[in-house]
């Protein structure tokens, strides 16, 4: 079965890190984790986004039972403080 | 978990960061700069509490994939760089302790400033890390975040 | 010879400079940013030759005096500078040694990464000091020179 | 006597680091130098800044017996890297 995969607040909100939960497209398995883990969990993947093993995926995209399927919130940056000019990326 | 060329040294650690052992790995007979950038964790955010550490989680695997795309992009853009090493570290990290680490060499300071600002903002948008900040009795996720940005759009 | 504050840490040395300690010197709490600066002595230059070291030569009053206006106009232009150190070696340096090095804290990159840049392109158009090449064989001043600018005039 | 400080590359082609010079002026100091060190000081000191004490001084400047008269050639750089770009001040 598909591994979901699931990140930061995700994991929080879910309760678990990985698991595994049945579905042939990336959308049917989101709402399968949505049923199982609840409205929290639900909120936060709705500001998430969703990979395919490495890349960007959309809910059409087709997963089997090889691949894993990450929920991947918002980031909160990689280091301590916050930069004071987002917009400064040369 | 890290990846390492001869020139590029990406890693994720659980262990504490030093940048001085990353910025000397970086210096190169052929390069007179060596710029090295420090994230450290600090003890001020946006919760009215001291913060005490912050704890960071990611998936090992996509945040490599993703530290070395930006390591790749600023080769790209510029080409004279010597050695480029991004570090971060995971799980807990204290005040004062470096929470990432870039060191970047290069023939002359304009390219190893440049890049290293560009490594460093390049990770905070496109790599997969989650940060909690920590304080007596409490801790919580960063409500500072962002949706990741894909390193093509950089 | 050297200048200290709490804040700020201004020094000639004829003994190798160790850019985490002075990376690590300028960590604060309140920091979540440290940029280095390393100027490190590399093996080509202008002359036809494999440079193998590089003589540096001050007058230390002068030199530590502009050094420490340097530093008084980054606090000027960057005023949330937490730490800011400048240190540069004098006599031999061989290559791959640090002969200068640059180190600032800040509560955010901006500041540290701009303040760095500043330090370091004012100390070299500021502070007396000169460079001589050194190969096997043979050494001359650098011929890469420019008449000393008046920091008041950055 | 006022004292006269040669750096560099002045050092160099004065054979001495200092030394004591007659004068009462910046000017009269740097004449007298340039006749006792020569040719290959005076083309140096001709590209070279001078500083009383700790401050750029003018060839009228008056100075004493506790001045120190340097003489500054132009710089090298205060790294072994030399900038690809000169302007870059911020």
């Amino acid at each position: 079965m598909t591994q979901l995969i699931l990140l930061g607040p995700a994991r929080e909100a879910a309760g678990t890190g990985r698991d595994e939960v049945p579905g042939e497209t990336v959308g049917e398995i989101l709402d399968a984790a949505a049923e199982r883990y609840g409205t929290e969990f639900a909120r936060v993947l709705a500001r998430s986004q969703v990979w395919v093993n490495s890349e960007p995926a959309s809910r059409d995209s087709r997963v089997g039972p090889q691949d894993e399927v990450s929920v991947l919130p918002p980031v909160s940056g990689g280091c301590a403080e916050e930069p004071s000019v987002r917009s400064s990326i040369a | 978990m890290e990846v390492s060329t001869g020139r590029d040294w990406v890693a994720l650690s659980d262990e504490p960061l030093v940048p001085d052992a990353l910025s000397s790995w970086a210096v190169r007979p052929d390069c007179g700069a060596v710029v090295t950038f420090s994230g450290t964790a600090r003890n001020s955010s946006s919760v009215p509490h001291e913060i005490l550490a912050l704890e960071y989680e990611t998936s090992t695997d996509l945040a490599l994939g993703r530290m070395s795309q930006v390591v790749a992009l600023a080769r790209t853009r510029w080409p004279d760089l010597g050695a480029v090493v991004v570090h971060h570290r995971v799980v807990r990290v204290d005040v004062g302790e470096s929470a990432v680490v870039v060191a970047v060499s290069a023939p002359h300071r304009d390219s190893a400033f440049l890049a290293a600002r560009f490594c460093i903002d390049a990770l905070k948008k496109t790599v997969p890390m989650w940060k909690r900040e920590v304080w007596s009795g409490g801790a919580a996720w960063s409500e500072q975040c962002e949706d990741l940005v894909d390193p093509a759009q950089l």
